[in-house]
């Protein structure tokens, strides 16, 4: 195929589909028991150096329990897809978890500001770059998701988005159209956050899906949190809700609020304060190291961080905030 | 005329030329704030999109993040970033807003880096997000910025998000989607829009309290001009209501 | 771009993705009331000789009474995708309505055997046809949803099935790999088949949705038949739930039964008996003929129809049928 | 040993393929007849899969049709075509099971026409539907077919399905997906496999009651055949049962 132009970043995983395929062919189909600590799951499947992809969007139904761990169990020289990640990449970034980086959104924390230390880390000149936008990373894992090297979309053209991504201009063969060609992004490791799941990895999602469906389908391991674990029969019941089957999953891990201090939509609100904490204390080196410490690495778990920022009090205040109501807020 | 500031005045002037019956992406902030505010005005059936998958919602607040639970509040549909992508590229979306750190004549838009060396920027940006996208889809890309010289740039240290690239035809010819491309810059001080052929950023109108001066001096360009340059209308009354009232009654975006 | 080899087949409809795009620019956004009559609707959005699409699976939540109104109204010389059509396939063969043709799948009813009468259409040379699979169309049809000329898939290589097709192929630019592109398919008119809409259009399926949330987003136009209209509050109240967003719809017609007799999951299951009398009764041209006047042409809607055939006494017969119970044929 | 007929042999041959931690692709018939069979005897743990969307049911009878509402029943998830052809296009489904009017020596398989003239076919079948999908992308396509020389053709009019083409590496070479295809055609005579290397078909056993000069008999074309040549197991009392009194009680498929 005639290659029109290409553009100049590295291409951090092989979008080979043959050799995608191989490694799919060996992943289980049997409906066994996945579940296990999020410890575990993190030691089990998170290895260093590997590919890391991360769901939800930014600060929104993200697995920043998972996240947590991953920084706690020190993982290191991950490469990373940096797609609309806010949150999850100021505490990846925290832990210099990754030094090869996918982008399409990074550093920024939306309407909230930028994060001093994630900005920090990518002036060093540490992390090696390539640029895409969120439709690219979206597309290149839909490629993933359809068992082909590479899907055409019409973004990127012209810009130095394209010029730094790892993107091929192509003609396409009906109508001489010019495409950028979008490698198939497969991930060695992913984590998503759900609402419910069973213990087999039959998972439901009552919020935008952003690229959730697609990335569950391209991850070659995948460990899923849920708010909720649920039985197989609630599953079978209502098999339409099902947005992720089981045979994409290799570890369910049941970790109620594990998208706090994010939003879990219909489950409680982003602790806005917490977030503002974060930002605030990472302008100073020496207080923000003592506070990954007091919330990061001297804590066993999820819930030690939870009960360091309000316990299920705040959770409860949380869940108001989200569904708008005063209920719990006037308990007492 | 009620008296305002020129946030609430790039957001009365933005909603304006939002349609009824047309749809708008939009991000956090300014934007959102001015589809919220046509759409409680003159646009009732403004379609608001939210790249993350928020489609129709009834935004009982501004949200904090294009994907947060507030933009499926009420919402017609909960989809996926991947399916609002795609109606981005299907042709669906009018109107979009944007901003970014530099801003060249031709409209395209730098929020990637500052500085020569790629792998080491001197300040690094969130990059593209959705931008990029927007910029390539949407039928007209509206642009809500302060204006200085620095911004508005000679040349961007890098294009993330298309404009009309070189101007003239450039656009077309690159394979980015035919009769799509920048449509308003809204600025402090002005508001331009683009000249038919070079594709070159002109003053349309001059906000109450400039000069056509005052645009040119702080713009690192040499900007076109409509032969008789208006003045960009006051926020009326109504607006203004309703902006401060049911919009943003906390003042995140029009307080800054 | 190179060609590595080109299918013989006629393409239908045009792949070029900036002439979508218009048509799409002029396609209403605004929550307008979009009810009327199924007669209505047909008469309206389907003309002859343009390209129409069916949603559902053969005889599974398939708009039956809206291919019904289409012969009774006598449209022709349209092109079809014959994507998995069975008994949506037979009913429109019944009024010739088609003379270009897209096949996936056509003439068969699955496990029930060969139609005879569209079989003979098929073999009398009067419809230009154009080979492809389930997958090409469903992905001609994702080409269009995506907004792109075409996407690469990696069937039909070596076979007879490409050389009969409108598909090319061509090399991945990364890897070198062979693909057969896949052009985009905007069909003019749709009609699916759903559970429930709002006045607006928007819509849920309580079933397997086959390619029909492509379909709907591909479609230049779309006919909603529905089970039951149910208000836009409902929508709103869970809108993870809708499957198709009003801004695809063009017309809402609230058809209960509108998918006899195939099956519409958990509502009814599908007439077997009467299914068999088209196949039986096929075999006798004259004797269709009555039955084609008597079951289509002198009855004035798809109620009339089901009143011939038991009405609503079978109507929940087949729902116990469907949901595996007698509760209904107890009733006395 | 148990009294059967032949389509409850091939159905049983065909089950005890599978195994168990393994996903099978099924149509309507014969090859959801064994997939509910080895579910229910040897591989509990097998992964049925319907093309239409259907992932997991827990089958209460034989579904009509492969998007009928038995196959969603008390199901895993339904949900689209697209979303499971992605799963075969994945390498995610291990076996399937096809038939054909025709089978050439390298397992191409035509479902689509007899006669020369595709726009005016002497007879015409239904076409691909999924087959040609499965028979590309599955890593094990079984055909379960009765035998005859005109349908085991030395030439397909049409070849709709892949098999292994021309042989030797020619489907490698061709683009389809690396180390799939054919792998096992189980008639009323005979099971057969392909050679590694020529990818002819070849004979690997024959059924009680037949010979191997019967199965060459019956095929339009030269079969290798395995050195030595086995005897196809008879079904157990157990299968029998099963098949009988659980998978087809009313013996839809095994009374054909």
């Amino acid at each position: 195929m005639d290659v029109i132009d290409q553009g100049v970043g590295r291409l951090f995983t092989d979008p080979d589909a043959d050799n995608a395929r191989a490694h799919f062919k060996t992943k289980s189909r049997a409906l066994t028991n996945k579940l296990m600590s999020l410890k575990d799951a993190v030691a089990k499947f998170v290895h260093d150096g590997e590919y890391l992809a991360i769901g939800g969007f930014g600060a929104n139904r993200t697995p920043i329990a998972a996240c947590h761990e991953i920084v706690r169990q020190k993982k290191k020289n991950m490469a990373f897809a940096g797609h609309t990640s806010t949150h999850d990449f100021q505490v990846l970034a925290a832990g210099k978890v990754f030094d090869k980086l996918d982008i399409a959104y990074i550093v920024g924390l939306e309407a909230r500001g930028l994060s001093p230390n994630a900005r920090k880390y990518m002036q060093t000149g540490e992390v090696e770059v390539c640029e895409w936008t969120n439709y690219c990373l979206s597309a290149r894992l839909k490629a993933a998701a359809m068992g082909v090297s590479f899907v055409p979309i019409r973004n990127v053209m012209g810009t130095d988005t394209f010029k730094f991504s790892g993107a091929i201009i192509i003609e396409c063969p009906f109508t001489g159209q010019k495409y950028a060609a979008m490698p198939a992004l497969w991930p060695d490791i992913s984590v998503i956050h759900v609402h419910e799941a069973d213990m087999y990895g039959n998972c439901r999602i009552r919020d935008i899906t952003v690229s959730d469906l697609d990335l569950a389908k391209a991850s070659k391991h995948l460990i899923i949190t849920c708010e909720r674990l649920i039985p197989n029969e609630e599953i079978r019941r209502e098999p339409v809700l099902t947005d992720i089957p089981f045979f994409c999953v290799d570890a369910v891990c049941e970790v109620p609020y594990g998208a706090y201090p994010g939003v879990m939509a219909y489950e409680y609100f982003s602790d806005e304060e917490h977030i503002m904490e974060w930002m605030t204390v990472e302008k100073d080196p020496e207080a923000f190291k003592e506070f990954l410490d007091k919330n990061i690495y001297n804590v066993e778990s999820h819930f030690d961080y939870i009960r360091l920022h309000g316990g299920m009090e705040k959770m409860l205040a949380l869940r108001d905030k989200e569904l708008m109501t005063t209920a719990n807020s006037n308990k007492g | 005329m009620a008296d305002y500031n020129t946030m609430e005045l790039m957001i009365v002037t933005g909603a304006r030329e939002l349609k009824s019956g047309a749809s708008v992406a939009v991000g956090t902030g300014a934007p959102c704030a001015a589809a919220m505010l046509a759409q409680k005005t003159h646009a009732p059936d403004l379609l608001i999109i939210f790249e993350a998958g928020g489609i129709d919602p009834q935004l009982p607040e501004m949200p904090i993040s294009v994907g947060d639970s507030r933009t499926i509040w009420k919402a017609c549909q909960a989809t996926s970033m991947t399916d609002t992508m795609e109606m981005f590229c299907r042709g669906m979306v009018d109107y979009t807003f944007l901003g970014g750190a530099q801003i060249d004549m031709y409209g395209n838009l730098n929020s990637t880096r500052i500085g020569p060396d790629h792998q080491k920027p001197k300040v690094r940006f969130p990059g593209s997000g959705g931008a990029n996208d927007f910029g390539s889809f949407c039928w007209n890309m509206m642009v809500i910025t302060p204006q200085d010289s620095k911004r508005f740039a000679e040349k961007n240290d890098y294009i993330t998000t298309p404009g009309y690239l070189e101007g003239g035809d450039s656009r077309d010819k690159s394979g980015l989607a035919k009769g799509s491309g920048p449509y308003r810059v809204i600025t402090n001080m002005a508001v331009m829009d683009f000249e038919p052929k070079s594709k070159r950023m002109r003053i349309k109108s001059v906000n109450p309290g400039y000069s056509e001066k005052d645009v040119r001096d702080n713009c690192g360009f040499e900007l076109l001009a409509h032969k008789k340059i208006g003045e960009t209308h006051h926020p009326s009354k109504k607006e203004l209501d309703v902006l401060r009232g049911e919009v943003d009654p906390y003042r995140y975006v029009i307080g800054r």
